[in-house]
């Protein structure tokens, strides 16, 4: 994809760090209110690919590069298994949750029944919700990326025959 | 309509006729029979896993074990794809 | 409680997890450099073997294990996954690590010269997870990730060379194929989930009514899973991918499909088993069908086999039918349920399946070995190699002699097995099983003579021997068809039959999660 | 009342849209449909009290997809073929 | 321990091995029998094609697909099913699926 | 039965999508088709938690009139369909990324003549 014109760069980058905000506002607060790694990984990747569309992909391929989201990638997928991997270590099972009611980081139980929510809880779902936050953010971007940049250049490689 | 088009036509709509028949013999829309491990997973969730959210709370603790799986998913979808388009780049 | 001990009590959780640590770890490590990447995937894979042998010695010793995510005991209902390890699961765990251990190994002067490695080892690692994790599972729901996961890798693997139009389009065709495969796998677990709110396989097996919608779960996976093992008239896209994989992914290939037939059999055997068991449908309906489309799927794989003249195709179509012997073994053993030759024919399917397995496998690598040495494939341009690659021509003539069924070697002794049960089944279908094993052999007696037989060809005078890795892969899985081939009766014994028993007493396996408080 | 005439009307919406996005010829078309049909799915999955799923849903399936099918469609060839 | 008991019958792979040595060992004392003027360096190793000169190692090799031509030409209107099944359409394998499943439907959910 | 509409639009979406598959012979439409399949099995995972009048299964500012649990849907199948949704998202670019070779390779998109490997 090429550039697009001043006027969407501009608009663009005006609304990135807005959706950019949200997006991590939904990670952030995956325990509590709808949303989570997921969701909110999805809602910055699509972010990402506003500015992938508004900037082309040679812009972006050379600004970000996907050797460096890979490793974002394979860093929130090492932290995710880690956290797993912790729960056999301090609980005992593969999968623990082993922060909750520990009273140490989110460790809270939050009062049975409506409350208005406490960030201090849910054990390590918040530290899980980041980990793959990361990972999908970096996977989904990577996928977009590569695809469109691959695409730009059969295109123009397409032209060059044509022409 | 070629002979290959007919031959699928036929078995096509024999599956079809099941799959109509399958929707219209779920229970009813908005009261499912059963929902005893679903009602466990309510009630405790506050309790066991201290998150509010009770999908996350299946998501990352109930069934986390799945929620690891779909992380290698996406992460086999972009070393996959990363690796189909690998000579694109050197170019 | 001592160490080993801890460790086999978490394995059923770390053999999944340490191939997917591997492979995360990767990328990361591929920075090190080649070598050290390549150590690092064999001791992972090595690492997961060991796991995954101590692990059977247990089940094997002490009968099932389970594991559950994220909690020390079980709730009534079941809430959490559920891994659940008994005879079978296990069998089918060592042929696919053993399969990945090879690969791994295969791979290291085979892929050398190919770019996008650590890439593809990271695949291969995910690949192995997602076989194991097919087969240890004791959730429908992680089955079907577990099932995405391998397709997935397995695709991407499959369109390794991306510069050949056929890879990409055998690669379509394979995650086309699984995708829709894995979809509707997918709508039978909701429809099952719909119905008894549970997606614990014992569970479900114990609550299961066998109603209308039951019915139509039945069919969606025994087909779904069934096209995923290749049976016939849905196995078209088993030569076309297995031939265009690299040899080393063939051979993992091998063992994912018959991960997919370990599906067939855990659904068929355990999930509705209690509906066979009680005669609410017939397993002579089930199990006859199953029988004709095995023998359909021997007979037109070995004539299909016959006229190939690409060596891995050729392959691949007897893979197909070796794939009928088990559904033919599983097939008997359902028609026949609760006779004594019945149980014959099942213990004569699982033998299979590991012989298979290898027997498949070696004749893969030696097709890889041949591709590696002379760049060629195709059967008409090749002729006279025995001369300069003689451990290779070795390997094939063992290979041969096990795919056909010859009598020292290990695949007879499992033939033997099906083809009597199923001569006391009806005699016909026994006779057509012999035959068409018969032509098998004649199909590998035309590729020795047409690759390692003849006048050395001028082309191929300066051939050398393949690199030292690819030989040692190839010689162990040799040294293991030669050693199950002359002690049959230790292997069937404590490793078969226990699998086989597992798969006919279900209630085992239900009763097992009741005991420790599921259910 | 409002909400079970929602559940009748969205459904057959999207059972349309993902008609059309199987008829059309024209490819871009067809992938806009498709997003149409994402975005009709995640309302479904919002009235039937799914808020997760509906972000995610109209995160991935109205955006991601949308762009991945785009992208894919500007690599190859606008039209279907005729023969 | 080496064999395996298969119902009707059974398998023990000691006993085979014996065959085979055994067959091995007449076929040595056989070849001892035959004459021993063999020479490499006379014209004794040159193939004998009815007086007709040898042609060159390219072509005198039989092709793989030469082999079991009579078969495939016997078996023809069988094969041209076959392979017209084979069509390599990614949608006839799908169609293929939704066919099994039709069948399978209608065995299962009538009977 | 008239409630039964969504389960019909499930059937119907998974009946369209097999169509696409089978009958079209594009390869982009083989693609819309398996994304339309896996739409419908999502819609039926959800449609199979809904319960009439339940609110989703989230404690933050819950009213107070709920009664629980019956008052909430069921939490098991959006977690399924979560997982489900970045699996079909997963799939869906790698087949395109496959589509695309193919196209680079072959010139076409038509099933009917991307067909090298047959017999």
């Amino acid at each position: 994809m090429s550039e697009m014109s001043k006027i969407v760069r501009t608009i663009a980058a005006i609304v990135f760090p807005f959706i950019m905000i949200y997006g991590l506002y939904v990670i952030a607060h995956g325990h509590l209110t709808p949303g989570g790694g997921f969701q909110g990984g999805a809602i910055v990747a699509s972010a990402c690919a506003l500015l992938l569309v508004a900037y082309g992909s040679m812009w972006t391929m050379r600004r970000i590069g996907e050797k460096r989201l890979s490793v974002f990638e394979s860093i929130g997928a090492f932290f995710f298994i880690a956290l797993a991997l912790l729960g056999l270590f301090f609980g005992a099972v593969f999968f623990n949750n082993f922060l909750a009611g520990s009273s140490f980081l989110f460790g809270d139980i939050p009062m049975v029944g409506s409350n208005t929510g406490d960030m201090n809880t849910g054990g390590v779902l918040p530290l899980m919700n980041f980990a793959v936050g990361i990972k999908v953010v970096a996977g989904l971007f990577v996928i977009i990326l590569v695809m469109a940049y691959a695409s730009n250049h059969m295109e123009k490689k397409r032209g060059e025959k044509q022409g | 309509m070629s002979r290959r088009d007919m031959f699928a036509v036929v078995f096509f709509s024999i599956v079809c006729m099941f799959f109509i028949f399958s929707a219209l013999l779920m229970h009813p829309f908005g009261s499912p029979d059963e929902t005893d491990m679903d009602d466990m997973i309510i009630k405790n969730t506050q309790r066991e896993t201290g998150a509010n959210n009770g999908v996350t709370s299946v998501v990352f603790d109930y069934r986390g074990f799945d929620t690891l799986g779909e992380a290698t998913i996406l992460f086999t979808a972009v070393a996959g794809v990363v690796l189909l388009f690998r000579r694109m780049k050197e170019t | 409680m001592t160490s080993i001990e801890y460790i086999i009590d978490h394995s059923p959780a770390l053999i999944i997890a340490i191939p997917l640590l591997g492979a995360f770890l990767t990328p990361l490590v591929s920075r090190l450099g080649s070598r050290i990447r390549n150590v690092f995937v064999i001791i992972v894979a090595m690492l997961t073997a060991f796991l995954v042998f101590l692990l059977a010695s247990d089940v094997f010793s002490d009968g099932i294990r389970t594991y559950i995510f994220g909690s020390q005991d079980l709730t009534t209902p079941v809430v959490r996954i559920l891994f659940e390890v008994d005879g079978i699961s296990i069998f089918m765990a060592i042929i696919s690590v053993l399969l990945s251990l090879l690969a791994a190994i295969y791979s290291w002067s085979f892929m050398k010269k190919y770019d996008g490695l650590d890439k593809y080892y990271t695949l291969l690692l995910l690949m192995t997870a997602g076989m194991l994790g097919m087969e240890l599972t004791g959730d429908m729901f992680n089955f079907f990730v577990f099932l995405e996961i391998t397709s997935i890798s397995s695709c991407a693997l499959i369109a390794f060379w991306t510069h050949k139009g056929e890879a990409v389009e055998a690669g379509f065709k394979y995650i086309v194929v699984s995708a829709v495969g894995a979809l509707f796998v997918l709508f039978a677990v909701a429809l099952l989930y719909g119905q008894y709110n549970a997606l614990n396989i014992a569970t479900l097996a114990n609550t299961i009514q066998y109603s209308f919608l039951d019915k139509i779960a039945f069919v969606l996976l025994i087909t779904a899973l069934g096209m995923k093992a290749g049976l016939v008239p849905m196995h078209m896209w088993l030569p076309d991918s297995y031939s265009q994989a690299p040899s080393s992914v063939t051979l993992i290939l091998v063992g994912a499909t018959q991960a997919s037939l370990y599906g067939v059999f855990r659904m068929c055997f355990t999930l509705y088993g209690g509906v066979f068991a009680d005669g609410i449908l017939s397993s002579m309906t089930v199990g006859w069908f199953i029988v004709v489309l095995a023998l359909v799927t021997i007979l037109i794989g070995v004539t299909m086999a016959i006229i190939q003249t690409d060596f891995k195709r050729l392959i691949a179509y007897a893979a197909v039918a070796e794939l009928g012997y088990m559904f033919l073994g599983i097939g008997v053993g359902l028609t026949a349920m609760g006779t004594s030759y019945g149980k014959t024919a099942l213990d004569g399917g699982v033998f299979h399946i590991l012989n298979d397995a290898l027997d498949v496998g070696l004749l893969f690598l030696v097709a890889g070995s041949i591709y590696y040495a002379t760049k060629e494939r195709d059967l008409d341009r090749m002729g006279g190699l025995a001369r300069n690659m003689r451990y290779t021509s070795m390997f094939f003539i063992i290979g041969l002699l096990a795919v056909a069924g010859m009598p020292p070697m290990n695949g007879f002794a499992s033939k033997l097995l099906i083809y009597e049960s199923t001569y006391q089944l009806s005699p016909i279908l026994s006779i057509i099983a012999i035959l068409s094993s018969i032509l098998l052999l004649a199909v590998f007696v035309k590729v020795f003579h047409s690759v390692f037989m003849g006048p050395e060809l001028p082309r191929f005078r300066d051939v050398q021997e393949v690199p030292r890795s690819m030989l040692l892969a190839m010689g162990i899985i040799a040294l293991i068809i030669i050693v199950i081939g002359l002690i049959p009766g230790i292997v069937v014994e404590n490793i078969v039959q226990p699998a086989a028993n597992s798969l006919v007493n279900h209630l085992d396996y239900i009763s097992h999660v009741i005991s420790i408080g599921g259910v | 009342m409002l909400l079970e005439y929602a559940h009748i009307v969205i459904p057959i919406f999207i059972v349309a849209t993902s008609i059309f996005a199987v008829l059309l010829r024209d490819l871009l078309g067809a992938a806009v449909a498709v997003a149409a049909m994402s975005l009709l799915l995640s309302l479904e999955f919002y009235i039937l009290q799914a808020p997760d799923v509906a972000i995610a849903e109209a995160g991935v399936g109205a955006c991601l997809t949308t762009a991945i099918l785009i992208i894919a469609i500007k690599a190859t060839k606008r039209m279907e073929e005729e023969i | 321990m080496f064999s395996i008991d298969t119902g009707s019958g059974f398998w023990n792979p000691i006993l085979w091995v014996l065959v085979i040595i055994i067959a091995f060992l007449m076929m040595y004392i056989l070849r001892s029998l035959g004459r021993k003027d063999y020479r490499k360096t006379t014209e004794q190793i040159k193939p004998f094609l009815s007086g007709n000169p040898e042609l060159e190692k390219d072509k005198m090799h039989v092709r793989g697909s030469n082999l079991y031509w009579g078969f495939r030409e016997s078996l023809k209107g069988f094969y041209n099913v076959l392979l017209k099944l084979h069509s390599g359409n990614t949608s006839d394998y799908i169609l293929w699926f939704v066919v099994i499943m039709a069948i399978f439907f209608i065995i299962i959910g009538v009977i | 039965m008239i409630f039964n509409i969504p389960f019909i639009a499930v059937a119907a979406l998974i009946i369209i999508g097999l169509y696409a598959v089978i009958f079209r012979k594009n390869l982009i439409k083989t693609v819309i088709g398996i994304t339309i399949i896996e739409s419908g099995v999502n819609l039926f995972l959800i449609t199979l938690g809904y319960r009439e009048g339940g609110v989703p299964p989230i404690y933050t500012n819950l009213p107070e009139d709920v009664s629980i649990p019956r008052g909430m849907v069921l939490p098991v199948p959006q977690a399924l369909t979560l997982t489900s949704i970045v699996i079909g998202v997963a799939v869906l670019a790698l087949m395109l990324s496959l589509v695309i070779h193919i196209y680079r390779v072959y010139g076409t998109l038509d099933v009917r003549r991307i067909r090298r490997l047959r017999e």
